[in-house]
C-alpha cells in the first residue's frame, strides 16, 4: 500500500479516470504555521473537554466531551489528513463510510432503545 | 484485432511464459490479474468440489429418517463444513475474485489492476485462510461443529477446533478486503480514456458496488470473530450470558458483515447476466442507468436488513417492523433489474448459445429466490419459516442459483476470451438441462419442508418429512451429474476446444477487442472509448459489409 | 470475426502506450490508502458499537468503573499523540520542501513520542494488571457484570490502539530507512504522506477512546 | 380452514397472498422470457432495434412494485401485531429450553416434559434457557421464538383444536439438536383445569432429571452418551480434569452436588464440557433427591 509503484508495464494516459490535469498530485506543501494553529486548538479543545467532565461531571461533561470530539475529529481529518485540500471524491467516499457506520449504529439501537 | 500481432506490447498470451521465470514458478510470482484469476478459480474450483461432495453426504444421510451413515455429531461437522468452505471459501470470493480479475482491467481497457503486487498478495491471503480452515479440521478438539454462524454462546462453548476456524475466516476476510480496495482503485483509476462513469460495463458497476462492500462492512465481522476468538481464550464476556454479555449482539454483528454480504455474492452474478443479455440479443441494454444504479442501492439498502436474519430472537418489535419494511425495500431495485432484462430481450435478434441459457436459468431461478425471499421479510410469515428448510431452499435459489449459476453463466461466456479455445457447444446445453432439472428437484422441496414445519441442521427427522425430503436426495443426484458434464466439457474445451476468434459472441466490451487469449499486457494498442458499452451499430456495419 | 479497429468507434493508438517508463499514479494510491483506513476505522467501529449497546444496558456500572482509571495518564496520552500528529505533518511538510534532514528529526520526535505513548500505557496496564484487573484475571472476573465489561472493552479498544502504535512505529522507522536511502524523496515522497495519513487515524480513534474511558465519570 | 391455533389462519392468508402474487409474477416474467425467446430470435428477427429506456416504463416498475411490497409489509406487520400482543388473562408457563431437552412449569410448580393447554384459552409463554440458544417452534400454531440464555422472551398462542402438535427446537444447538422434540397437547378446557390440579407437589428423583433432561446425556444402564452413565457411579474413583489439572477424586455427595451446580468445575476425562449449570433450575432439596436417585443405581 505504501508503494507508489502501482501500475507495472505501459503507462495509461494521464487523463483518463477521476484525473484531473496534474496526475502526480503535488500539493504545495501547507504552511508550518497553519499545523500548528491546529495543534494548539487541539489541545485546547483536549483542556475543554477534560475541565468540562472534572468541573461538570455526569450529563454536561459528556455533552460537551460530545460536541467538542467531532469537532477535533474534523480539525485532523481536514488539516492533519489533508482531506481539504484533496479532491471532493475523497471527501465523498470518507463521508460514505462514516455515514455507513452511523447508520448501522443507529438500526442497532432500535432494538437496544426499544427493548 | 484478431489478427494484430504488431502491437508494441506483443509478447505472445498470457498463458505462455514470460519475464525472467518459468513454469510453475512464473505463476506462482505472477502479477498478472489475468494469472492470478486463474489461479483463484483453481484453487476455489478445488474448494467447491469439496463442498459439493459434503453437501452429497448431507443428502444422502437426509434420504430417510433415522441416522444411516453419520452421527449427529459428524452430521453437524458436515453442514458447518459445507457452509463455510462454500461461503468464505468459495460464493465470496466466487466472482470477484475469478472473474472480476480477470475481466474487469480487460473491460475498463487497462494493463491491469491499481496495485498487482496486492492483488497477488490476496490470493496468498485466501491460500493461507484455506490452509488454515483445513488445519482446524485436524488439529485441536476435532471438526467445527457450529455452523458457519458461530453462533454465541454455542460457538463459545463448542469443544470443537473453533478458534482456528473463525481465524481462518478472519484472515480469508482481509484477501476479500484486497480485493475490494484494488477494484474499487482501479474503477477509479484506470478507465480508458473516453470511458466515464457511466460508460464502464454493467459488470464493472456491480464489482464497484461489491467492492464497497467488501471494504465497509468486512471488518465488522472480522473485529467480531476476532472477540470470540478472545472470549474463548480469555472469557471477555462480550457474547457471554453467564458473564453479562448478549449472545444478540453477536448475532448483530455477524449479519452486519454476513447480510452485505449476499450482495458480494450477487451482485457481480448481475452484473454478469447483464453483459450477456445484450450481447446475445444484439442491441444495446435496456435502461443502462437503472441497472447501474440499482447495483448501488442495493449495495447501500443491502446495509440496513440484517436484522431480518433476526426476527425471532427476541429484538425488540420495533426493531422488527424496521427491519421488515428496510427488507422490502432491497426488492425494489432487485426488480428493476429483473424488468429491465425482460426489456433488453425485447425487440432483440437472439441467438440462444450457452451463455444465454445459463444467463435466462439465472433470472428464473433467482426470481423464485428472490420472490421466496418476501416470505422471509414479511414479519407474520417469517416467523414460521424462519430457520426451516424454508430458508435453507430460499438461500440456494438465491446464492446457488443466483450467485452460482451466474458464475457458471461468466464462464462460459468468457472461457473462450480466457482460454482462446471454444467449447462443445451442444454437451454444454445438455449440462445446462440436466443442471436445472436437478436444481429444482434438490431445492424446491426443501421450500415445501420448511413450509411444513421441518427445521434446518436437522440430522434426523419425523416420518412425515420424508417424501420431499427423498426427492430432493434425488435432486441432488441429478444436478451432480449436469455439474460433472458441465466442467468436464469447459475443461476439455481448454486442450481439444477450436480455436476462439477474438470476439465469438459478438461482444461489445472492451475485453472482446483484444486476443483470445489476451496478450501479456492485454491491448496491442490501447482503446478510447467514444461511445456507451453496448453500441452494436459498428458490428452490425460490420456484419452488413460481410454479408454482402 | 470483426474487423480491424475495434468495435467501440475508433480505437487510437494512445501515443503514452508505446513508451515503456514506469507509471506511477500517486492518486490512485491514495485512493487505496484511503480505502485502507476505511477498514481500519471500521474494525474499530465494530468495538465502538460494542461499547455503545453495552454503555446504554450498564451506564451506572461503566460510570463507577471509570473512577478506577487515571485520568491524568489518558490526558497526558492524548497530548502526547496530538502532538506526535503535528511532529508527523511537520516531518511530510519537511520532506516537501526538500528538507531531507529536517524531515528525518520530525520523524524521529514522532517515534520518541509513540515510545512515550507507550510507555504511560504499559505503566497504566501493569498498575492495572497489578491489581487482578486484567482479562482472565482474578479480579476482574469477580467484577459485577457491567464493570467486567467496561475493563475488558478498555483493554480490547485500547490493545488494538496500541498494536495500531505499534505498527505504526515499525512503518515510521522502514520509512527512515528508505527516506536515508533516497527510495523516498522530495520529488516521491507518496510513502512518508501514506505513513502520516495511517498516524493520524491512530490518533482519531484514541481522540474518542479518551471521552470514552477516562471522561466517563 | 380454520388454523390449529388463533393466529395460524391468518398466518397463513399472508403466506397465500405473497405466494399467490409471487407465483403470478415469476409466471409472467418466465412466459415473456419464453416468448421473447421464440418471437425474437435471431432466425425470426435478424435485426434489432436499439431501445435504449424508457421513463415511463421505469417509472411504471419501480412504483408498482414498492405499492405491492409495502402493502406485503402491511400484511405481514398486522399479523405481527396480533401474534406479540398477549391477550390479557393468558395462562402463563414457563418453558425451559437447554441441550437437549424441553421442560414446562406451571404457576401452581406443576412441571412436565410436554406442554398440556386448555383449548380456546390463551397461554402466555415464557421463554428461558439454561445454556445455549434454543428456539421454541410449534409448527402447526404458525410460532416461533428464541429461548436466549440470560434473558427471557415471550410469546403467546391459544390453541382452537384438541390435539397433538409437535415442538421443534428451531435454532441449532448441538449434537442431539434434530433430537430435542416435545408435543404440545391441547384438550379441552375443563379436562385441563382437572389435570393441572393433579400432581402438584414436589417429583420424585427420577421424575426432575426427566423434566430437567439430565436422561437426554446420562444413562442409568452403563452406556455411555454425551456425559457418563450414572450406573455404579457413587462411591466410584472417578478420573477428572479441574482447571486443567487432571486428578481422581471420589464420587460421593459433595462431587455429585458439585457436578450438579457447578459442571465445569470438574470434567470427566473423555467428556466435553457441555453441561448447563442447573444452579437456577433446581433447589436443595431437588438436589438432594437427585443424589439419592443415583446413589440407588
Amino acid at each position: 500500500m505504501h508503494d507508489s509503484h502501482t501500475t507495472g508495464g505501459h503507462a495509461q494516459p494521464a487523463a483518463h479516470g477521476d484525473g484531473h490535469a496534474g496526475d502526480h498530485a503535488a500539493h504545495a506543501p501547507v504552511a508550518t504555521g497553519t499545523f500548528v494553529m491546529v495543534w494548539v486548538a487541539l489541545l485546547a479543545l483536549t483542556m475543554v473537554t477534560v475541565a468540562a467532565s472534572v468541573w461538570f461531571p455526569g450529563k454536561v461533561g459528556i455533552g460537551v466531551a460530545m460536541v467538542v470530539t467531532p469537532i477535533k475529529a474534523a480539525l485532523i481529518l481536514m488539516w492533519f489528513m489533508h482531506l481539504k485540500y484533496e479532491t471532493a471524491v475523497f471527501r465523498v467516499m470518507f463521508l460514505s463510510a462514516i455515514m455507513i457506520l452511523a447508520l448501522v449504529m443507529g438500526l442497532t439501537f432500535f432494538d437496544y432503545s426499544f427493548r | 484485432m484478431a489478427e494484430s500481432k504488431t502491437g508494441p506490447a506483443w509478447t505472445g498470451n498470457y498463458l505462455q511464459d514470460y519475464g525472467r521465470r518459468r513454469g510453475l514458478m512464473a505463476w506462482l510470482t505472477t502479477t498478472d490479474h489475468k494469472r492470478i484469476g486463474l489461479m483463484y478459480m483453481m484453487a476455489m474450483f478445488f474448494f467447491f468440489t469439496v463442498a459439493v461432495m459434503l453437501g452429497v453426504l448431507i443428502r444422502l444421510e437426509l434420504m430417510n429418517p433415522g441416522m444411516q451413515y453419520v452421527t449427529p455429531r459428524v452430521y453437524n461437522s458436515l453442514f458447518t463444513l459445507h457452509g463455510v468452505i462454500m461461503i468464505f471459501l468459495f460464493i465470496v470470493p466466487g466472482i470477484p475474485a475469478v472473474m472480476g480479475n480477470f475481466i474487469l482491467p480487460l473491460q475498463l481497457g487497462a494493463d491491469d489492476v491499481s496495485f498487482p503486487k496486492l492483488n497477488l498478495a490476496s490470493w496468498y491471503v485466501y491460500i493461507a485462510g484455506a490452509v488454515l480452515a483445513l488445519t482446524s479440521l485436524f488439529a485441536g478438539g476435532g471438526v467445527p461443529d457450529t455452523g458457519w454462524t458461530f453462533y454465541a454462546p454455542y460457538a463459545l462453548r463448542s469443544g470443537s477446533n473453533v478458534s482456528l476456524a473463525v481465524f481462518a475466516a478472519f484472515v480469508l476476510g482481509f484477501s476479500s478486503i484486497m480485493t475490494g480496495m484494488n477494484f474499487i482503485t482501479t474503477i477509479h483509476r484506470l478507465r480508458a480514456p473516453g470511458m466515464g462513469f457511466f460508460r464502464m460495463p454493467l459488470f464493472c458497476w456491480g464489482l464497484y458496488a461489491t467492492s464497497w462492500i467488501q471494504v465497509i462492512a468486512t471488518p465488522v465481522v472480522g473485529i467480531t470473530l476476532l472477540l470470540v476468538i478472545m472470549e474463548r481464550w480469555l472469557g471477555i464476556g462480550f457474547f457471554d450470558p453467564a458473564r453479562g454479555g448478549d449472545p444478540v449482539l453477536y448475532q448483530h454483528l455477524f449479519w452486519i458483515y454476513s447480510h452485505p454480504v449476499v450482495y458480494v455474492m450477487i451482485l457481480p452474478a448481475m452484473g454478469v447476466i447483464s453483459e450477456i443479455l445484450p450481447t446475445f440479443a444484439g442491441r444495446t441494454v435496456f435502461g443502462y442507468k437503472a441497472i447501474a444504479l440499482s447495483s448501488m442501492a442495493i449495495a447501500i439498502v443491502g446495509y440496513m436488513v440484517w436484522g431480518h436474519h433476526m426476527f425471532t430472537v427476541g429484538m425488540s418489535d420495533t426493531a422488527r417492523r424496521v427491519f421488515s419494511i428496510l427488507t422490502f425495500l432491497v426488492a425494489i431495485p432487485t426488480g428493476i433489474k429483473v424488468f429491465n432484462w425482460m426489456a433488453t430481450l425485447y425487440k432483440g435478434s437472439i441467438r440462444i448459445e450457452p451463455p444465454l441459457l445459463w444467463a435466462l436459468g439465472f433470472v428464473f431461478l433467482f426470481s423464485i429466490g428472490g420472490l421466496t425471499g418476501l416470505v422471509n421479510g414479511a414479519l407474520a410469515t417469517d416467523i414460521h419459516v424462519h430457520d426451516t428448510a424454508f430458508v435453507v431452499g430460499h438461500f440456494h435459489y438465491t446464492m446457488f442459483g443466483g450467485a452460482g449459476v451466474g458464475l457458471f453463466a461468466a464462464m462460459h461466456y468468457w472461457w473462450p476470451k480466457i482460454f482462446g479455445r471454444m467449447y462443445n457447444r451442444k454437451r454444454a446445453i445438455w449440462a445446462w438441462g440436466i443442471f436445472m432439472v436437478g436444481f429444482n428437484v434438490l431445492y424446491f422441496p426443501m421450500l415445501v419442508l420448511g413450509i411444513m414445519g421441518m427445521p434446518r441442521r436437522y440430522a434426523d427427522y419425523l416420518p412425515r418429512f420424508h417424501t420431499p425430503e427423498l426427492i430432493s436426495t434425488v435432486g441432488s443426484w441429478i444436478l451432480v451429474s449436469g455439474l460433472i458434464l458441465m466442467v468436464w466439457n469447459l475443461i476439455r474445451a481448454i486442450k481439444h476446444g477450436e480455436p476462439a476468434p477474438a470476439n465469438p459472441w459478438g461482444g461489445t466490451t472492451l475485453e472482446w477487442q483484444t486476443t483470445s487469449p489476451p496478450p501479456q499486457l492485454n491491448f496491442a494498442v490501447a482503446p478510447t472509448v467514444t461511445t456507451g458499452p453496448y453500441d452494436h451499430t459498428a458490428l452490425r456495419a460490420a456484419a452488413a459489409k460481410e454479408a454482402q | 470475426m470483426h474487423a480491424e479497429g475495434g468495435t467501440l468507434g475508433a480505437a487510437a493508438v494512445s501515443p503514452a502506450a508505446a513508451a515503456h517508463h514506469e507509471h506511477r499514479d500517486d492518486i490512485g494510491s491514495k485512493t487505496g490508502m484511503w480505502l485502507f483506513l476505511f477498514t481500519e476505522l471500521l474494525l474499530f467501529g465494530g468495538l465502538f458499537i460494542i461499547y455503545a449497546v453495552y454503555r446504554h444496558k450498564y451506564g451506572t456500572e461503566f460510570h463507577e468503573a471509570a473512577h478506577e482509571l487515571n485520568k491524568a495518564m489518558g490526558v497526558t496520552n492524548t497530548f502526547v499523540l496530538l502532538t506526535s500528529s503535528l511532529t508527523m505533518v511537520l516531518a511530510v511538510g519537511a520532506l516537501q520542501r526538500a528538507r531531507v534532514a529536517e524531515s528525518l528529526r520530525w520523524l524521529g520526535a514522532t517515534f520518541g513520542l509513540a515510545c512515550c505513548f507507550l510507555v504511560i500505557k504499559f505503566l497504566e496496564w501493569s498498575a492495572k494488571h497489578h491489581h487482578g484487573i486484567w482479562p482472565g484475571g482474578e479480579h476482574l472476573h469477580a467484577m459485577p457484570p457491567g464493570e467486567g465489561m467496561f475493563f475488558n472493552l478498555y483493554f480490547m479498544m485500547t490493545g488494538l490502539h496500541g498494536i495500531h502504535v505499534l505498527v505504526g512505529m515499525g512503518v515510521m522507522g522502514s520509512i527512515a530507512a528508505r527516506i536515508r536511502s533516497g527510495h523516498v524523496s522530495p520529488s516521491r515522497y507518496a510513502a512518508l504522506e501514506f505513513t502520516g495519513l495511517y498516524w493520524h487515524l491512530v490518533d482519531l480513534v484514541w481522540i474518542f477512546l479518551l471521552p470514552l474511558f477516562y471522561l466517563t465519570n | 380452514m380454520a388454523g390449529a391455533s388463533s393466529y395460524s389462519g391468518m398466518v397463513d392468508k399472508t403466506f397465500w397472498m405473497i405466494l399467490g402474487s409471487s407465483v403470478i409474477m415469476l409466471l409472467g416474467i418466465t412466459a415473456t422470457m419464453i416468448l421473447f425467446m421464440v418471437k425474437y430470435r435471431r432466425s425470426r428477427h435478424p435485426v434489432a432495434s436499439d431501445i435504449e429506456g424508457s421513463a415511463t416504463l421505469e417509472t411504471l416498475w419501480t412504483v408498482l412494485p414498492t405499492v405491492l411490497v409495502m402493502v406485503m409489509f402491511y400484511y405481514g406487520w398486522a399479523g405481527f401485531k396480533v401474534m406479540r400482543e398477549t391477550p390479557k388473562g393468558a395462562m402463563p408457563v414457563t418453558v425451559q429450553a437447554r441441550m437437549w431437552s424441553w421442560s414446562f412449569k406451571y404457576e401452581n410448580g406443576k412441571q412436565t416434559t410436554e406442554l398440556y393447554v386448555p383449548v380456546g384459552r390463551p397461554v402466555a409463554v415464557n421463554l428461558e434457557s439454561a445454556d445455549v440458544i434454543h428456539s421454541f417452534f410449534v409448527p402447526a400454531f404458525r410460532m416461533k421464538e428464541d429461548c436466549m440464555p440470560g434473558r427471557h422472551n415471550h410469546a403467546w398462542f391459544q390453541a382452537e383444536r384438541e390435539g397433538v402438535y409437535d415442538i421443534m427446537c428451531a435454532e441449532y444447538c448441538g449434537d442431539k439438536h434434530s433430537a430435542m422434540l416435545s408435543k404440545v397437547i391441547a384438550v379441552p378446557a375443563d379436562t385441563f383445569d382437572v389435570w393441572l390440579e393433579r400432581g402438584g407437589g414436589r417429583p420424585t428423583g427420577l421424575k426432575l432429571m426427566q423434566i430437567k433432561g439430565c436422561v437426554a446425556c446420562h444413562t442409568s444402564d452403563g452406556s455411555k452418551l454425551v456425559g457418563p452413565t450414572y450406573k455404579g457411579l457413587f462411591g466410584s474413583k472417578v478420573r477428572v480434569t479441574t482447571n486443567g489439572v487432571e486428578r481422581e477424586v471420589l464420587a460421593d455427595e459433595d462431587y455429585l452436588r458439585r457436578s450438579i451446580l457447578q459442571p465445569k468445575a470438574d470434567i470427566v476425562v473423555g467428556f466435553q464440557p457441555q453441561m448447563p449449570d442447573m444452579a437456577g433450575q433446581l433447589d436443595d432439596e431437588d438436589i438432594k433427591l437427585i443424589i439419592d436417585y443415583i446413589k440407588r443405581q
